[in-house]
């Protein structure tokens, strides 16, 4: 079983070396054939991730004993939906790129890519050490930038080489910024096992400004307004599987590096920090919201929603209760299958209007391809957190735990941000009915569109990974209690560690 | 002041000496051969430090074997003989450098005396057959990755020298 | 019976199984759309499930209804288990069966058949059948998940979902631009309505450390004295919410802009949906509202201020479906006052009576307009003036339906009516402020009531069809002057066909009402809906008799008999007056004698429209300049690269490219890096 | 019996002039020489420490042998490149080096 601990992150990442390096030599490697060793490698890490969540292997070994570093790969209630998750989505990207492959490049080079950031993100959620956390979360870094500055949106290149260059700076900025921190820690523990770090806290001085440093670092990556402004960009940009990865992969090694590297080791530096980042989590939230009202650009727009949904997540966390932070980890895994499934519908809305323009006039959705259309209102719909779909459940338990926020964080303050971030599930629901009345509905008044629009349903591989999704969307909604279930003692160890 | 003192500060003066001639005389090939004593005097030193096959070597190796190819490498360049003051930098670089390598001395001399300090000392250097055990004991894999290094390094001056470099438009078969 | 491996108790109909009556009840309809988007691609597959599915939940309440008489239902059966969400909080998740939970689950269980089996004669021939059928049965599942739930967060989850599927189905027909405005309408005011549900909900339950609805009420009831502000706050923040899906004042004008949904869909929110889960929350928790005075009376102002305004518009509409839309609003503001006005021991009766018994009437009464306009391409006074008298099929049940309606004897809107009547008349005897508030309310709407329905009424039965050509004729005329005004109105109103959809005329044709212009469509619908028909006429009309029963614990022996009399000698002469209005009108509109620019303005909703988007568009300002700093922002953000670069740019520039003197710098700084470890060490 | 600081001076000289030279000239060949001269210096470092301690792995001195012997291999490559350069451009001027033609 200890085997499938290695076996999770590095099937995709050796596939994806192999075929990011095979591509340069002599003969060049065919569509056909990446994409089977892609599927092959996805699926293969797939199945050790489901061993690996059924039987919960450790492998603890001495890596670099001058630091402290230890080859340390487990799992626990916290890291079993992200892994499960991401090993799932990587099988449904793969499916979803050999739908729509974007130029730019060789398709072993994409395909390549999209394995590498996989592996880097199944090794992230695997990793118990803070050094080898950092390493895992580096290496999503540079095969992310080759999707959104070879592989993005054809139509701008400017726009294209922009995007990928915030991306790199902004990702690489905030690591520096989380290295700092982790160094620290670790070299005041005297381990960078995150049991050891959590085992010897920094006094309460020191917590307050690596908790800082942590959360700025991390911030970026969830992200956390200010500092959102590459997201928007790079998802515009990226193609529709680079986009599906971003959402459900990136951003959550963000929230879960919080959990990891913040809440655990650091509670109170957490505990004085929440109120600031609670107001920024719920600025975040409302901003989001408002500019999702008049944004025009359909894939801008659900990029904007990620960064309200993230908003949800830190906000949950700040609460410092068990309920706030049960709400974020549900949010956090609803928000990775919500806006994979957006992203992949929107993608492929993009791909055949060729542009995602709000306001050009076009037939209603629900008349030309009804698939789509059912899954762009189960996504929308679940984007706006309505009930029986994966986006309630969050929402409403992060704005219960807001409420009555553990210790003695300002009660006062908290019900302020509760009622902000109810009022930013209003948003919520505004900006996803201007997208349905747009285009689900459509906007041509009744009359014909001026130019003749390709028409065209779902089907093939686009219609699998929309109906997976889709199919989760509602099951998380549907049936809470599994996930919650698979959370509830890893959290309630937390907080018992961090109440400590 | 021991004897060992006054040996090892008679070398060193003649190394210190030698080599301040060989940076700054104009003449190129004098230089090269300040440098000859400079390093011979060098290898004094070691013996007075018991260090006599590293003695030996700096001999054969320096002085035999690199000096050589620095006249060599002087002749093939055509290097002017007798007084040419184009050899060295302009005047302002030359001051900076002379405050720099001041600098350097005096900084590595204080941090080295203030790390040993100035106390008497036996030499305990000698022993040939103890280096040799040492050598190919301990030191074996360094040792022969040395000799690898050595092999590559023939292999690349003989590339580089054979390089087919034209003065111009034979320079378009060069590989990048 | 079937069961008879000993699960199955006789005497009490307790059944010993993980599935209980009450999980049907709400699984039932929650299957239509799962099943008919999975299974079904033709409407009359849809059908089939459909009809069976609504009819099998009208059966799952009606088999609880018997175990609860019979005290056999399980009260508090678990759904999908607790949450796991720490130590201090539970999150039980189940249902709760009581009597008037049942009661009310029966009602919708019938409406909502009725519902399905009139629509697939309403829109035999539209193509997305499926879809609405699909949507119907969700929004039962979802009233019935609020009905029985013994949960705060499975009432939310049923709430939001109501609010999602009204959406759905008076978006119905998107190819309008009118039914796709409205629909985001209904959602988007009651959305913003609930904004304070949450927070009221989470205020309740994290007092209580449980969002059981029975933890919340014993924690609050016993820990009143200390939290009263909190109490009196949490139920204000329901109140707004409940303000909003039931279309209270100031979140009155989504529902009459509702009418763009097709017939079916208007009754089943009107009826038994949407609009009462408003009534039914607040009866779970009215032993709170009793405790706080404070929300009683800001309910009963609310309510009492909801339903005049909306008796006024109601009589002054221009389409009756609209008219029976504002008469909702009124009616679900008399359930609210049934519920303000109950003081301490007495339980939610008043308003779950007039709950039932409204579901009753007004569901009936939207489908027989849905009929109708079917019959007469339309809702208009114009087109609907004299529709009984051409169709006598219709006139008995519309009849009932109307004077349920209006609350004559014995009729069941009479008896629930009445009953809150004689409850506010004690309670301002008594000197409660909330019961004067609601009685005086109640004297306006009791006439508002009869002269609305007696208006429809007349003009149902207007018989002078040649006047109306005449009209039709001057309308035409007129229209070429640019008359201001009704014309207008008249003018705009779109053309539709049998099915509501609009005909794309480029100008109004003249509305020619041939007995014969339709022989497409059967002239009335199946047998099946017109048994629903008749089981919600019966219904309406002997209703009333449930207030006997144990069921319902209201005070009947006792009714104020002159208040009764004193109030139907007023209706009768209301009625006579509004009778006399109408005498010599064109289309027997007793409103007609009210001046054209008030009826105008009633028939927009007193413009409470052009509120609501002044209110918006400080947001949408808002948003633009969010964007704008966010553009700011972001230029910010990208001109730091472009700085480091141009500071690189103008050092390289200083560079001689010359390597030994790069090495001097080197070199230099190298020294003094040195020099600063050694001074420093 | 030895006192530790002469050796230290004759290190911390050899390396200054050494890097003098290699900043104040302009032939390639002299740069080089500066060079080896820094690099006597390490060499003398090595073998001075390893003798003034009690050094049982002989590491001071096999250090210098080593460094003596990366020397040699480094000047023959450096040779050949100032070779390779002198062949190119006719001169191995180091201040003319970096700029372009």
């Amino acid at each position: 079983m200890v085997a499938a601990l290695l076996v999770a992150p590095l099937a995709p990442i050796v596939a994806g070396l192999a075929l990011v390096t095979g591509d340069r030599s002599v003969r060049s490697v065919s569509r056909h054939t990446a994409y089977i060793v892609s599927l092959l490698a996805t699926v293969v890490s797939l199945v050790a991730s489901v061993l690996i969540a059924k039987d919960r292997p450790v492998l603890n070994r001495q890596w670099v004993p001058e630091i402290g570093m230890r080859l340390h790969l487990a799992v626990d209630g916290i890291s079993v939906p992200l892994l499960l998750m991401t090993a799932a989505i990587g099988v449904l990207v793969v499916l979803h790129a050999r739908h729509e492959q974007p130029e730019g490049g060789t398709p072993a080079t994409f395909f390549g890519c999209l394995l590498l950031v996989i592996g880097g993100g199944i090794a992230t959620f695997l990793v118990q050490d803070a050094i080898s956390f950092f390493l895992a979360f580096e290496v999503v870094l540079v095969p992310m930038w080759v999707l959104i500055g070879r592989f993005g949106d054809r139509r701008d290149a400017r726009e294209r080489a922009r995007a990928a260059y915030t991306f790199v700076l902004y990702t690489v900025l905030g690591s520096t910024l989380m290295l700092i921190g982790i160094l620290a820690m670790t070299f005041a523990a005297g381990t960078s096992d995150l049991a050891g770090i959590a085992a010897h806290p920094l006094p309460a001085s020191g917590q307050t400004a690596v908790a800082l440093i942590l959360l700025i670092g991390l911030g970026i990556k969830v992200p956390m307004w200010p500092l959102h402004s590459w997201l928007p960009r790079a998802h515009t940009v990226a193609p529709t599987a680079g986009s599906m990865l971003l959402a459900a992969v990136l951003l959550k090694m963000g929230t879960y590096g919080v959990v990891r590297l913040v809440l655990a080791p650091l509670p109170e530096g957490v505990h004085r920090l929440a109120p600031y980042i609670g107001t920024l989590a719920v600025i975040g939230i409302i901003w989001g919201g408002l500019v999702c009202l008049v944004e025009r650009s359909l894939k801008r727009l659900v990029a904007w929603s990620s960064v309200a949904h993230m908003g949800f997540v830190l906000l949950g966390m700040m609460s410092g209760t068990e309920i706030g932070l049960q709400a974020a980890l549900y949010a956090n895994i609803a928000h990775g299958v919500i806006s994979a499934l957006l992203f992949a519908v929107v993608g492929g809305l993009k791909h055949r209007w060729g542009g995602d323009d709000l306001d050009t006039v076009r037939r209603s959705l629900r008349d030309i391809s009804p698939r789509l259309s059912l899954v762009l209102v189960i996504g929308f719909a679940a984007s706006m957190g309505l009930p029986g779909l994966a986006g309630f459940w969050g929402e409403v338990l992060a704005i219960f735990g807001a409420w009555n926020p553990g210790g003695d964080l300002p009660d006062g303050w908290f019900h302020v941000l509760a009622a902000g971030a109810s009022v930013g599930a209003v948003l919520a629901a505004g900006y996803a009915l201007r997208v349905l009345w747009v285009v689900w509905q459509g906007s041509a008044h009744g009359g014909v569109p001026p130019k003749p629009e390709p028409a065209g349903d779902a089907r093939g591989n686009e219609w699998v990974v929309a109906d997976v999704l889709g199919a989760a969307t509602v099951a998380l909604g549907v049936i809470p209690i599994v996930l919650l279930h698979a959370t509830s003692d890893a959290v309630t160890h937390l907080m018992a560690v961090a109440g400590r | 002041m021991t004897t060992y003192d006054v040996l090892f500060t008679i070398a060193g003066a003649i190394s210190v000496a030698a080599a301040l001639l060989a940076v700054s005389t104009k003449h190129l090939v004098h230089s090269a051969l300040w440098l000859i004593v400079s390093l011979a005097a060098l290898c004094g030193c070691y013996l007075v430090l018991g260090a006599e096959f590293v003695a030996l070597v700096q001999l054969l190796v320096y002085v035999g074997a690199v000096v050589v190819l620095v006249l060599f490498a002087l002749m093939l360049t055509r290097a002017p003989i007798g007084r040419s003051p184009e050899h060295d930098t302009s005047l302002v670089q030359r001051a900076a450098a002379l405050v720099v390598g001041a600098a350097t001395a005096a900084l590595l001399s204080a941090v080295l005396i203030s790390a040993y300090g100035n106390s008497e000392q036996r030499v305990n250097g000698g022993g040939t057959h103890v280096l040799a055990t040492r050598l190919f004991g301990s030191w074996v894999w360094p040792f022969e990755l040395l000799s690898a290094l050595l092999l590559i390094a023939l292999v690349a001056a003989l590339a580089l020298a054979r390089l087919p470099i034209g003065r111009r438009g034979a320079t378009e078969g060069v590989p990048k | 019976m079937i069961l008879t491996d000993g699960r199955l108790d006789t005497t009490t109909l307790a059944l010993d199984l993980p599935v209980q009556p009450s999980h049907l009840v709400v699984l039932l309809p929650a299957a239509i759309p799962v099943l008919i988007i999975l299974l079904t691609r033709k409407s009359a597959q849809a059908f089939v499930v459909a009809s069976l599915l609504s009819f099998l939940g009208l059966l799952a309440p009606i088999v609880l209804l018997a175990q609860q008489i019979r005290g056999g239902a399980v009260a508090a059966p678990r759904t999908i288990g607790d949450l796991p969400v720490g130590p201090g909080f539970a999150i039980p998740l189940h249902l709760q069966v009581d009597r008037l939970s049942v009661l009310v689950a029966v009602a919708v269980g019938l409406v909502s058949w009725a519902v399905q089996i009139f629509t697939r004669w309403y829109l035999y021939s539209d193509p997305r059948y499926r879809q609405f059928a699909a949507g119907v049965g969700l929004f039962t599942a979802a009233m019935q998940l609020v009905v029985l739930s013994g949960d705060m967060l499975l009432t939310l989850i049923g709430w939001e979902l109501m609010g999602w599927c009204s959406y759905l189905l008076i978006g119905h027909e998107s190819e309008r631009p009118k039914a796709r405005r409205a629909a985001y309408k209904a959602f988007m005011v009651t959305r913003i309505a609930d904004t304070p549900l949450v927070i009221g909900l989470a205020i309740l339950s994290l007092g209580a450390h449980s969002t059981d609805i029975d933890a919340v009420v014993a924690h609050w009831t016993h820990a009143a004295g200390g939290h009263h502000t909190a109490l009196t706050a949490a139920l204000l923040c329901l109140i707004c919410a409940v303000a909003g899906k039931s279309a209270q004042v100031p979140f009155q004008d989504w529902l009459p802009d509702a009418m763009e949904g097709p017939t079916p869909a208007s009754a089943l929110i009107h009826a038994a949906t949407m609009v009462a889960a408003g009534t039914v929350v607040l009866g779970k928790l009215i032993t709170l509202l009793e405790l706080s005075d404070t929300a009683r009376v800001v309910l009963a102002i609310v309510a009492s201020v909801s339903m005049v305004a909306a008796g006024i518009l109601a009589f002054l509409q221009h389409d009756l479906k609209r008219l029976l839309a504002w008469s909702t609003v009124s009616q679900v503001a008399l359930m609210l006052l049934g519920l303000a006005v109950v003081t301490p021991p007495d339980d939610a009766d008043l308003g779950i009576a007039h709950l039932l018994s409204h579901a009753m009437f007004k569901a009936l009464l939207f489908l027989m307009v849905g009929w109708l306009s079917v019959l007469v391409s339309g809702t208009t006074v114009e087109r609907l003036s004299g529709a009984l008298s051409k169709h006598p099929a219709c006139r008995t049940m519309m009849g009932i339906g109307l004077l349920a309606l209006a609350g004559v004897p014995p009729f069941v809107g009479f008896v629930s009516k009445d009953l809150i009547v004689d409850a506010a008349a004690r309670g301002g005897i008594d000197g409660d402020l909330t019961a004067r508030i609601a009685f005086a309310a109640l004297v306006c709407v009791v006439l508002l009531t009869a002269a609305y329905s007696m208006r429809m009424w007349l003009i149902l039965i207007h018989r002078t069809g040649s006047q109306r050509v005449q009209v039709r004729k001057a309308v035409e005329d007129s229209y070429q002057v640019e008359d201001v005004g009704i014309v207008e109105m008249l003018v705009d109103l779109p053309q539709v066909d049998h099915h509501g959809r609009p005909l794309d005329h480029t100008e109004p044709l003249p509305v020619v009402v041939d007995e014969d212009d339709e022989p497409f469509v059967d002239q009335q619908p199946g047998g099946g809906a017109r048994l629903g028909l008749q089981l919600l006429s019966l219904l309406s009309v002997v209703g009333g008799a449930l207030v006997l029963t144990p069921m319902l614990d209201v005070d009947w022996q006792h009714p104020n008999v002159w208040l009764i009399v004193a109030s139907l000698l007023l209706m009768g002469a209301v009625a006579l007056v509004v009778r006399m209005m109408s005498v010599g009108t064109v289309y027997g509109d007793a409103a007609a004698r009210i001046p054209v620019l008030v009826r105008a303005s009633a028939s927009r909703g007193f413009d409470a429209d052009r509120i609501y988007v002044a209110v918006v568009r400080p947001v949408i300002a808002l948003a633009h300049a969010v964007t704008r700093v966010e553009g700011l922002l972001d230029r910010g953000v990208q001109a730091l690269p472009r700085l480091s670069a141009g500071i690189a740019r103008r050092s390289d520039r200083l560079h001689d490219r010359r390597p030994t003197s790069g090495l001097v710098a080197v070199s230099v700084g190298l020294v003094v890096v040195g020099l600063m470890g050694v001074v420093l060490w | 019996m030895i006192h530790s600081a002469p050796p230290m001076v004759v290190v911390g000289l050899l390396f200054g002039i050494g890097l003098y030279g290699v900043l104040a000239r302009r032939n390639a060949i002299l740069v080089l020489i500066g060079v080896e001269l820094m690099l006597a210096a390490a060499g003398l470092l090595f073998v001075t420490v390893g003798s003034l301690t009690s050094d049982s792995l002989r590491a001071g001195q096999i250090m210098t042998i080593f460094v003596i012997n990366i020397a040699a291999a480094e000047i023959a490559v450096a040779l050949g490149v100032i070779l390779a350069i002198f062949r190119a451009r006719g001169n191995i001027d180091m201040a003319q080096a970096g700029e372009r033609e």
